[in-house]
């Protein structure tokens, strides 16, 4: 069809694939489509897509194997460079997984601090792939209007933690600091403008004909399929599978929160979208259960400087904003782990990306990629 | 009426002088060459002014400032990025199509610039009054497609080829109920000349005195309009979130300022027919015997009431960018097909109808 | 020579120049291009000559409608960009007589035919005078080729969406999909 | 776009079809006009702007106190800092930014004590992690609330932290 200027990736596989008519196109490493340097090598017949191939590993930093070499209170720093989205919550889980060695009780206030951390990275998480996807859709201003709110927990995130978007805050043992003074105040002005403000987005973008057609059927993905490609999160609860790790295996306190596990039985790309609005939300609903109710004491348990997991191995889910997330530490009984794996939730939900596709049209893929809410250093470590 | 020195009055002044001093060939020499200065120099302006007024209008609906550093409030800021262009160098890519490459963005400012010959831009103030002046309009713009086409199979790249092919497929479509909506108030007015059309509406814009029928024209016709210059949610051929930039990834420098221009251009050129067909080109807004009212109304320069309609329904362009999600290529084509074409050809059947009854004002 | 005559002749060289490179190109997208410059030249004749009608009709259904489906059938064909073969010299030496033959038929007509100079203004037809003509069931009007040239097109058009349709059984299911 | 019939559907559903049609259409442009509303709102409400113009507001802006821009030292008006060259924040961090020279001073008793000569910052190398903060004894080192790191050569983000001839605090021990 075309002067020959492809560049494969992988040049057996795809010559043998190839027939006539096929028109092979590169979405990626740098392209405004992915949000991040993944590469996929798409076949189109015409519009209409045959195959979708990611490429990974532009970003791979050997996380997992630098977090050998460092101590169990160094690693989690590098956590927050994964997901960076839900930052907090990759902590929370090695935080999780170290005490869980460690065999220490931390304070009521670390937990409910955590939760309410935790909910917020979740809602900036959202928040910001709303703005994306929009985008991904070709419109550009409700980036802008999300990124309004989600400014505001980045305040509040900077004002607690010091940082806004790598916190290395939820350290073993409980918290690195106390909250802010203005912690409680701030987030309360947050919860009153997210929900005066969300219903915004029904009008430009959730109630909207071409939205809605441009999602509706779009990136079909089946109970069966789902649960055997090991989606998780919302990509996940969308087919509804209930998969929420909150509900299923709680950790931090989490069973004894009001709040529903949302299932959407679409299976579509408007399912994954509308999961997410409405965990938005929820998360909305437990962070007003926990703000005004936090308990007063200390905000880290008494841990030695130097820590030590006894020999075994050691193993903690969470659910990040995209999914389920794992931190699996085997120890050899010094102060670095000897082995240490991160089960990612973005890596999984890629896989289910060609099924998704095929058949579908190129603009679609776009779609589909955004419902997923791939964060592709969470896929790479 | 108590006009001021109107552009007609000084093309006139500058006609009978060039009249006096030189023989008639000259003079005509010399007016087509003032007229293309005109032409160009209101390319240059429309581009300064389009784009920043683009870019202000998509700041204050996403609630930013916008460009605010050059100039006072930012206004010069599209000067720089013109000097930015302009210095910058233009790429050829090694597999492409040279001649075609280069030739594609020419054919694009070349189509526009034909396109600026038959509108009325002011009372009397027309360079070409040509009778079928809607016909040529669809004609000439209908050459627009070829240079993208162009451009996307020179560039020798995939995502210009189908953002290529998107675009023709999407401005061929489009052109059908666009014809359609313009037919209909040539229906109403029983000329194709733009002057003409302008003066049928003396007594009222098609807009209000052609009831329903010609406001569906009306919206028909902006739709259609912004799928014909490949804006959003229409702009399947640039998609940058699918295709990079689509038929213009591979432009660069002045290459992709000319591209980017003739946009602007056609935007304002199908803004100013709109402007024309249904609200009436330059004549001033009236209200039935509201003698003072209208009086206060034709002291307004007739060209200033161009622009203001034109850059009205520029806005409203523009809004609808920085609104609405793009469609998909077969949402595209089902909007175009299913919905707008079997409307415009019913509506057309109403103005019809309407036009023979004589049920118009 | 006035400005007339020259713009005749730069109407001309355009038209003929892009005419033989339509022809002699071996690149077929550039061809169509070239192809594009004819019709356009020859539109511009039109214009010359003051039937903005008809240059107008010509630049829509040429231009706008047959060289945009030439360029979109280019695309749609395996390599598009590849050199065309040159041609057999036998096959280039009948073309040329071919040529040849059919200029020499119209020049032979042109010659024959005499040319008179009418002092009649009134050539240059309204829009109103089109219509009318072309609805006219008088001796000369074109109601009767009108409708029998619609008939021809919807008989066309309904051909095309026939065979564009496919049953809905042989359309490529999600399991044939997945299987490739 | 309707999920109705198609248009050459059986005729007794035409009806419903013009129906489902008519409909779609309205709500089609029902739900453009909503999200114009929306934008427009915002088009002409500038109150709502929320951009800061950075360069500008320099001195306008507050940044948390928390902020985690670089690792300083403070000293007091008498050149003194608090470090005792425990080398507790070197051990902490993940990465080697810090590196601590330690020399021994002459105490006035005569004594040699562990004092350091230089407490070495590599910025570049600086993850803005807080561990050498909450590691350290005597709150020496602390986190400063800058920015604005950028320089034309990465060998200027290599930073001595103590005052040239500064001092431990009387006390610190």
């Amino acid at each position: 069809m075309y002067r020959e200027t492809t560049i494969v990736a992988d040049e057996n596989q795809n010559l043998a694939a190839k027939e006539a008519g096929d028109f092979i196109i590169n979405v990626g490493p740098q392209h405004p489509a992915t949000h991040g340097v993944l590469h996929l090598v798409i076949t189109l017949n015409g519009e209409t897509i045959k195959k979708v191939e990611p490429h990974l590993g532009f970003i791979h930093r050997s996380i997992e194997k630098m977090c050998e070499s460092l101590t169990y209170r160094q690693f989690i720093y590098v956590t927050s460079r994964m997901d960076y989205l839900s930052s907090h919550i990759n902590n929370h889980a090695c935080a999780l997984c170290v005490e869980k060695g460690m065999q220490v009780e931390i304070p009521g206030r670390a937990k409910v601090i955590r939760i309410l951390m935790d909910e917020l990275t979740r809602i900036a998480s959202h928040e910001l792939w709303l703005g994306a996807m929009a985008m991904d859709l070709g419109a550009f201003t409700p980036f802008f209007h999300t990124f309004r709110e989600r400014e505001l927990i980045n305040d509040i995130m900077e004002e607690t933690c010091g940082a806004r978007l790598t916190m290395n805050y939820i350290v073993p043992g409980g918290v690195m600091q106390d909250i802010h003074p203005n912690f409680q105040k701030k987030v309360k002005d947050f919860v009153k403008q997210f929900t005066s403000k969300i219903g915004e987005m029904d009008e430009i973008v959730t109630g909207n004909t071409i939205f809605q057609n441009r999602m509706k059927g779009v990136g079909i993905l089946s109970k069966e399929d789902a649960v055997s490609f090991g989606c998780t999160g919302p990509a996940a609860r969308g087919s509804g599978v209930s998969c929420d790790t909150r509900k299923i295996f709680p950790y931090e306190g989490y069973e004894k929160l009001q709040f529903d596990e949302i299932l959407e039985n679409g299976c579509d790309s408007f399912a994954r979208y509308m999961i997410r609005i409405r965990e938005m939300q929820q998360s909305i609903r437990i962070i007003e259960q926990l703000i005004d109710n936090i308990p007063e004491g200390d905000f880290q348990a008494k841990t030695k400087a130097v820590i030590k997991l006894p020999k075994g191995e050691f193993y903690q889910r969470v659910e990040t904003a995209r999914g389920q997330f794992g931190v699996f530490i085997v120890s050899e009984g010094g102060t670095t782990p000897y082995r240490i794996k991160f089960r990612s939730p973005g890596f999984s939900n890629l896989s289910a990306l060609d099924h998704m596709a095929r058949g579908s049209k190129l603009g679609d893929l776009v779609a589909m990629m955004g419902t997923l809410d791939l964060v592709i250093p969470d896929i790479d470590r | 009426m108590g006009q001021m020195i109107s552009l007609s009055e000084i093309s006139k002044i500058i006609d009978n002088w060039l009249r006096a001093t030189f023989n008639p060939t000259w003079t005509l020499i010399i007016e087509m060459v003032i007229a293309g200065v005109c032409v160009i120099g209101l390319f240059a302006v429309l581009g300064l002014v389009l784009v920043i007024m683009e870019r202000k209008v998509s700041a204050w609906i996403q609630i930013r400032l916008g460009p605010n550093r050059v100039g006072p409030k930012g206004m010069f800021q599209s000067m720089a990025d013109t000097v930015k262009l302009l210095v910058k160098e233009g790429l050829t890519p090694d597999g492409a199509d040279k001649f075609l490459f280069n030739l594609a963005p020419l054919i694009a400012i070349v189509v526009a610039m034909l396109l600026m010959a038959p509108i009325a831009f002011a009372r009397d103030f027309q360079m070409w009054d040509i009778n079928i002046g809607v016909l040529y309009v669809s004609a000439v713009s209908s050459v627009m497609v070829i240079s993208i086409l162009m451009a996307g199979w020179a560039s020798n790249n995939k995502y210009s080829l189908l953002g290529a092919m998107r675009s023709g497929a999407q401005i061929v479509s489009y052109e059908l109920s666009a014809g359609l909506s313009i037919i209909a108030i040539v229906i109403l007015t029983g000329s194709l000349s733009f002057n003409e059309i302008v003066h049928s509406q003396v007594d009222g814009w098609w807009i209000f005195k052609g009831h329903i029928p010609v406001l569906i024209a009306f919206v028909i016709f902006i739709i259609a309009a912004t799928a014909e210059t490949n804006r959003a949610p229409f702009d399947l051929a640039e998609a940058e979130s699918e295709l990079t930039a689509g038929f213009h990834t591979e432009y660069s420098g002045m290459k992709f300022a000319l591209f980017f221009l003739a946009e602007y251009v056609n935007v304002f050129i199908v803004c100013a027919i709109g402007a024309t067909l249904f609200l009436g080109g330059w004549m001033p807004f009236h209200i039935g015997s509201w003698q003072g009212f209208n009086q206060v109304m034709d002291y307004i320069p007739s060209s200033i009431w161009f622009m203001g309609k034109t850059f009205f329904l520029i806005f409203l362009i523009m809004w609808f960018r920085w609104t609405f999600p793009r469609l998909r290529i077969d949402q595209l084509l089902n909007l175009e097909w299913k919905y707008l074409l079997p409307i415009s050809m019913f509506n057309l059947l109403l103005v019809t109808a309407m036009a023979i009854l004589g049920w118009h004002f | 020579m006035t400005g007339s005559t020259i713009i005749f002749y730069l109407l001309a060289l355009l038209t003929l120049v892009s005419a033989v490179l339509a022809v002699t190109s071996r690149q077929i997208f550039r061809a169509a291009i070239y192809l594009l410059f004819t019709l356009i030249g020859i539109a511009g004749f039109y214009f010359w000559m003051q039937y903005d009608f008809i240059a107008a009709v010509q630049i829509i259904v040429y231009v706008g409608g047959i060289t945009v489906l030439i360029i979109f059938s280019i695309f749609l064909t395996q390599q598009a960009g590849e050199l065309l073969p040159k041609q057999k010299i036998g096959r280039q030496v009948f073309a040329a007589a071919a040529v040849f033959c059919s200029f020499a038929l119209v020049m032979l007509q042109m010659i024959n035919h005499h040319f008179t100079v009418t002092a009649d203004q009134s050539t240059t037809p309204t829009i109103a005078a089109i219509g009318e003509k072309m609805l006219a069931t008088t001796e000369d009007g074109y109601a009767l080729p009108f409708e029998v040239v619609s008939i021809l097109l919807l008989a066309a058009m309904i051909g095309c969406i026939v065979i564009a349709m496919r049953p809905e059984d042989t359309l490529p299911n999600e399991q044939d999909l997945q299987q490739k | 776009m309707s999920k109705g019939l198609p248009l050459w559907g059986r005729f007794g559903g035409g009806f419903m079809f013009l129906i489902n049609y008519i409909k779609t259409v309205f709500s089609t442009v029902k739900s453009m006009l909503v999200g114009m509303r929306r934008t427009g709102y915002y088009f002409t409400h500038h109150k709502e702007i929320i951009t800061e113009e950075y360069p500008d507001n320099r001195e306008t802006m507050h940044l948390p106190e928390r902020f985690k821009g670089e690792v300083v030292m403070p000293h007091d008006e008498k050149n003194e800092h608090r470090c005792t060259g425990c080398t507790a924040c070197e051990l902490a961090c993940p990465n080697g930014t810090i590196k601590v020279v330690t020399k021994f001073d002459i105490t006035p008793e005569g004594k040699k004590k562990k004092a350091i000569d230089k407490l070495v910052y590599h910025l570049e190398l600086c993850t803005m992690c807080n561990l050498c903060i909450v590691a350290c004894p005597s709150d020496a080192i602390k986190m400063a609330q800058t920015f604005e790191h950028s320089v034309f050569d990465r060998s200027q983000l290599t930073k001595v932290l103590n005052n040239p001839g500064s001092k431990i605090m009387d006390g610190v021990e």
